[in-house]
């Protein structure tokens, strides 16, 4: 039985991200049994395929070949058999997926809400951040949320996926054991930076992550342009405009434009200065530089900014030098 | 082409037996249509019955636009064209054409009068500034609950796909009366009309079914 | 295996009049009569909801059922088809039920989060 | 052995455009739909090409990627994501609705159900007729959307973000609408031609396996495609009218779309599945010249696969905000979808046990199919396990199995269908040592391109992802080598069946010593099928 277990584990190991939490050794080994089971049934069928093929080859065109027609033992063993195995890992699948869908008591809740092309992550004392920063050890329940379309919230070290619905809360907990930086993607079809929507799972000490969320809270002390830094992270602009090279994202890259000329799409000239950022941000819709989409895939931000925030956005756009 | 030649004045076609082989298998192939039709407007009902039981107070505040008598009227229209279309294939399968066709009119006349009284009906809720979903004008209506535009979404879904199939009713219908003025029916040959007949009366089941789910129990 | 010939032949002809049923003209006034009568009776029941609150709705659709079954029985004749069509006709409603109950079962077992910011 | 008047068949009949526009012939409407369907599977294959070329290299560093250094003139103003997405979605949409669901049914079904069953012609000629007509009009509709503003929903259509899109889905929408009654009329035409036209002696379990198969991807067609229909509907209307219903925003639940959509699209992969078990059954027992081991086994595990397909949609939503209690009923029910599949395997793998097997082309892609199909069995009950799922939901992991099962199982046995009764159909003979260098091109690129897959899915590569994370590169790499293999394997078919068509010589009437009632008549058949109609005394694989 030993070997049998250590089996489930290598063969799952070898294809599995790194497990991060219990519930991710447990999949593990139901899906070494399962390799180990479908492996043996492949080999069963593929390989008696392959020898049946060699040992009864056509030797002349006038073979005569048994008249078999059929063998109820033979159906009732490959019909059961096969059940019995289904049923057995059903079973052991439930077990799993109950411990996984049962929210643990007085958990950490945190809110994750997916916006088309980001995640922001909020937590109970107002700090919001792109990144999923978390204390070890300890029960994590993260509400999802979505403000436009279906999202999916997947990480593949945790083994957890749940997708984010408009219209309704849905919920998903995980406890991390290993420390560490993990990716957590997105994997329901949301459009166009569907792939860019990549947010960053750090798991840390109960102590640095106390720090974390102190620093974090104490944001209004820091100087303008850093604080348009971390808006222009949690607000998600950063999922569509590049700050440090001219590449272009999905919206033009924000990098040296500062002070320069903006050209629209019907052919009129602006300056790019702190009321174009303004319009764009708050009326994406108005002004689209010449060879955008229109319309352009820019949600407008009126109403979600406050007044320091939009100052502090435009401080940090015209520091990217 | 597959020629076809007559057998006890039926005009067979080569790959059947005889007219009662092309006869049950015309019909069984009318059935499976049918089992398509109730399948697509079943899909209606359902997500109908899931909404209702979701809000049920937003559908009862739906239900109240909604004039009952109007329901019922048309109700009765439908029945009484469910039962001269019955007449007219009996005519048919009586060697009657002419009385076939009279009852067949009166079907279309039914289905007539059954379309006009819709017309009101709609006509009356978008005077009101009642239309689906989002476009209905939450200014002029004043609802309770702010998403009524979704019982309406059902309501004219539901009752417009039905006044669809109601008019393609009506025109096969003309066309199956055209063929029995030019004679093509007769007690060994009618399927046409009774294809057209169970179409029919499939769209009078619905509408059995539609009459107390939106107007009366709603 | 091939021996014996077969006894439900779909490819032999009946004989012809047992195919087309002719339905006697005072069966279809009979139904239409009570097709019309349910019809007040559904009308009737609605009026006096009030008292028979909690099955107001169930009377109304056993009715609409009685008339779908005298629809269908008599006036589309699937009361002298064969067995195959019956078949055919009740499957439409068996695969609706089957949507019907497995969408409500996820429906109506999910346990609703609410956010408590 | 009967045999027509000299020279005359179904093809050199009658000759000119309008004579094949207007057939009744179910022979000639098979022929029509082969030319369609391959060349939706020659564009849905180009766009596969380019997506795995897309994927070739993690490009979120230097920017530049494959897609974005295409001429403008192709991109037009869409950023390369844009692109991707859309090609992405074309690429599902044409090979779903386009070619693998009226794939084998409309072309090999409806060319050798009647010749199977010894009947002249499908019930019904002329709905056949009106079946490939609403799927050119479908095709047309669904390809105007192009010059449109074209459509990156994923080929599922998933709400809310259908509604949102400013893509043209009203009118894909309403394309694949009049697709799915293309579907609905071909099988409503093989249920009845089943029931009513078999000929004299041939009961019900004398029917060959092939025509078993039809019969339930027949029952499937007409019983789940309405529920597609009233779902589509119901989004054109979303997006025209805004009724709401799938829209949060009114308080519809988009979970609920995804409950209808997936009603009708489980038991689609069946209809997409079953016809290719039902070559699978006629190829093994004609290459190993021995009866079919436990037909009845496999006939009712047609039936039982085709009835049990409508429990089991859940699986799709294991992730997707549905109850713990529906996810674990939806599971269960998918473990009893799976035993029918294994009894089949192990029915045809007992087939050849003491068979005198022939390795001809269409026998390779018999033993392929086995193969292939294995795989993506079995990948297919790790899927149905909760757990798991929710690791690899949407992941790379499900694209490698679905491909295993469509292309490795039904793509594979569509390939040997067409080489087994090529000769029938065209008179013609191609030449083997080309359609087996076919085969090995394609089933070693098949693999090379989606077993790394598999692992891609495993460390939790997502799925519908324009650009990766570097970690992934090295097997994208891979697999789209791979991929360059099966487009060489395709095209080397292509030509195989083009040289055979024009200067093939001219084939005996029965090649393969098949026993079914199709090679009993000349080839190509004539018009009628058969001089004499046959009368059946047996089964239909008697090799004694």
């Amino acid at each position: 039985m030993a070997l049998w277990m250590f089996l489930n584990q290598a063969l799952a190991g070898a294809f599995m991200p790194e497990q991060g939490t219990q519930i991710a050794k447990e999949v593990d080994n139901l899906y070494g049994f399962l390799l180990v089971v479908s492996f043996i049934s492949c080999a069963i069928l593929i390989g008696g395929m392959i020898y049946f093929a060699i040992k009864y080859k056509r030797k002349s065109q006038s073979d005569k070949t048994p008249y078999i027609t059929h063998d109820t033992r033979l159906e009732i063993l490959w019909s059961v058999i096969p059940l019995i195995i289904f049923l057995v890992v059903f079973a052991w699948g439930w077990t799993i997926y109950h411990d996984m869908r049962a929210m643990p008591e007085n958990a950490l809740e945190i809110h994750v809400t997916g916006k088309q092309w980001a995640w922001t992550v909020e937590y109970k004392n107002g700090v919001k951040s792109t990144d999923l920063v978390v204390p070890v050890n300890k029960d994590i329940k993260i509400i999802l949320a979505s403000e436009d379309v279906i999202h999916s919230f997947y990480v593949p070290s945790f083994r957890i996926k749940q997708d984010a619905v408009p219209g309704r809360y849905t919920t998903l907990w995980f406890r991390a054991e290993k420390m560490g930086e993990f990716y957590a993607f997105c994997t329901e079809f949301c459009g166009t930076n569907h792939s860019g929507m990549v947010a960053r799972v750090k798991v840390v000490t109960q102590e640095e992550f106390d720090k974390w969320l102190v620093d974090e809270s104490e944001i209004g002390l820091l100087p303008l342009a850093q604080r348009g830094a971390k808006y222009f992270q949690t607000r998600a602009c950063a999922s569509c405009h590049n700050v440090d090279n001219a590449a272009v994202k999905v919206g033009p890259s924000l990098f040296k434009k500062f002070g320069t000329e903006g050209v629209f799409g019907d052919g009129s000239v602006s300056k790019f200065d702190e009321n174009y950022v303004r319009q764009s941000i708050l009326e994406p819709q108005a002004k689209i530089v010449k060879g955008f989409p229109k319309p352009s895939p820019m949600p407008s931000y009126q109403g979600q900014l406050s007044e320091s925030e939009l100052s502090a956005l435009i401080e940090y756009i015209k520091g990217l030098k | 082409m597959s020629t076809s030649r007559i057998v006890n004045g039926v005009e067979v076609a080569t790959h059947y037996k005889d007219d009662t082989h092309q006869y049950l298998s015309n019909k069984e192939g009318i059935w499976l249509f049918m089992a398509t039709e109730i399948l697509m407007f079943g899909g209606l009902f359902i997500g109908y019955i899931i909404y209702h039981t979701m809000y049920p107070e937003m559908f009862a505040e739906g239900a109240k636009y909604l004039d009952w008598k109007l329901g019922f009227v048309n109700t009765l229209v439908l029945i009484f064209s469910s039962f001269t279309m019955a007449l007219g294939i009996y005519f048919n399968q009586k060697n009657q054409p002419k009385k076939a066709v009279m009852a067949l009119g009166a079907t279309v006349l039914c289905g007539a009068i059954f379309m006009v009284i819709k017309y009101f009906e709609y006509t009356h809720k978008f005077h009101l500034g009642i239309y689906p979903g989002q476009m209905l004008n939450l200014e002029m209506v004043k609802p309770v609950h702010q998403n009524l535009g979704l019982y309406f979404g059902f309501y004219f879904c539901m009752s417009g796909l039905h006044g669809l199939h109601v008019l393609i009713g009506m025109c096969l219908i003309t066309w199956v009366m055209i063929r029995n003025i030019r004679g093509d029916f007769h007690s060994n040959y009618y399927t046409p009309i009774e294809g057209v007949g169970i179409f029919w009366h499939i769209i009078d089941l619905i509408w059995i079914f539609l009459f107390p789910l939106l107007y009366l129990v709603g | 295996m091939g021996t014996h010939h077969s006894t439900h032949n779909h490819g032999a002809a009946h004989s012809s009049d047992s195919a087309h049923h002719v339905t006697p003209f005072n069966v279809y006034v009979k139904v239409a009569v009570a097709l019309f009568a349910l019809t007040f009776l559904t009308v009737a029941a609605h009026s006096i909801r009030e008292h028979l609150q909690p099955f107001s709705a169930l009377i109304a659709f056993s009715i609409a059922t009685v008339k779908a079954y005298l629809v269908v029985a008599f006036f589309m004749h699937l009361k002298y088809e064969t067995n195959m069509n019956r078949a055919i006709f009740i499957s439409g409603f068996l695969f609706l039920a089957l949507l019907f109950i497995l969408t409500t079962l996820d429906i109506y077992t999910r346990i609703t989060q609410n956010s408590v910011l | 052995m009967s045999h027509a008047v000299a020279g005359k068949n179904y093809l050199n009949e009658s000759s000119g455009l309008w004579s094949w526009l207007t057939t009744l012939d179910h022979k000639r409407i098979g022929i029509m739909y082969f030319v369609s369907v391959m060349f939706f599977f020659l564009i849905g294959g180009i766009m596969a090409l380019l997506l795995r070329l897309e994927l070739f290299s993690s490009n979120a560093q230097e920017g530049i990627s494959f897609l974005s250094s295409l001429p403008n003139v192709i991109k037009g103003d869409a950023n390369p994501a844009d692109l991707y997405n859309r090609i992405m979605t074309y690429h599902g949409a044409i090979m779903v609705f386009m070619v693998i669901v009226p794939g084998i049914p409309a072309i090999l079904g409806n060319f050798f159900l009647p010749l199977q069953i010894g009947a002249k012609d499908v019930a019904f000629p002329r709905l056949n007729l009106l079946s490939w007509y609403c799927l050119m009009a479908g095709a047309i509709m669904a390809f105007a959307t192009l010059f449109l503003n074209k459509v990156d929903t994923g080929w599922t259509f998933y709400t809310p973000y259908s509604i949102r899109t400013g893509a043209s889905v009203v009118l894909m929408v309403l394309a694949v609408f009049i697709m799915g009654m293309s579907s609905i009329l071909t099988g409503l035409n093989f249920i009845v031609t089943v029931h009513k036209l078999r000929c004299p002696g041939m009961t019900m379990y004398r029917i060959p396996l092939f025509v078993w198969a039809l019969y339930s991807t027949a029952i499937i067609q007409v019983l789940a495609t309405p529920i597609l229909a009233i779902t589509l509907l119901l989004l054109a209307m979303e997006r025209v009218f805004g009724i709401g219903i799938f829209d949060p925003k009114l308080g519809g639940d988009p979970v609920l779309f995804q409950h209808f959509f997936w009603f009708y699209s489980h038991p689609a992969v069946y209809i997409m599945i079953l016809p290719a078990m039902g070559v699978i059954s006629e190829l093994m027992t004609t290459f190993t010249k021995k009866t079919i081991f436990g037909y009845t086994a496999i006939a009712y595990s047609s039936l039982g696969i085709a009835a049990v397909s409508f429990f089991v949609w859940g699986h799709h939503l294991f992730v997707s905000g549905q109850s713990e209690v529906a996810g674990i009923v939806f599971s269960f029910l998918t473990m009893l979808v799976g035993v029918p599949t294994a009894i089949k395997m192990f029915n045809w793998l007992a087939t050849m046990y003491r068979g005198s097997i022939e390795f001809t082309a269409p026998m390779l892609y018999a033993l392929g199919f086995l193969f292939l199909f294995a795989i993506g069995g079995v990948t297919g009950i790790m899927l149905a396990v909760v757990p798991v799922d929710v690791h690899f939901h949407d992941t790379y992991f499900v694209v490698a199995h679905f491909h295993y099962v469509m292309v490795g199982g039904t793509l594979m046995s569509i390939m040997g269908g067409f080489y087994y009764w090529f000769p029938k159909m065209f008179g013609k003979m191609y030449n083997m040592t080309m359609a087996i260098w076919s085969w090995v091109f394609i089933f070693i690129g098949f693999n090379v391109t989606f077993f790394p897959q598999f692992i891609l899915g495993a460390k939790g590569m997502p799925r519908r992802y324009f650009d990766y994370i570097p970690e992934y590169e090295q097997l994208n790499r891979i697999s789209t080598i791979g991929s360059w293999l099966i487009a060489t394997g395709f095209v080397i078919g292509l030509i195989a069946m083009i040289r055979a068509i024009t200067k093939g010589e001219k084939a005996p009437d029965n090649p393969w010593g098949g026993k079914t009632l199709e090679w009993t008549t000349s080839t190509p058949p004539p018009h009628d099928n058969f001089t004499n109609e046959p009368t059946v005394t047996a089964g239909p694989y008697e090799y004694k």
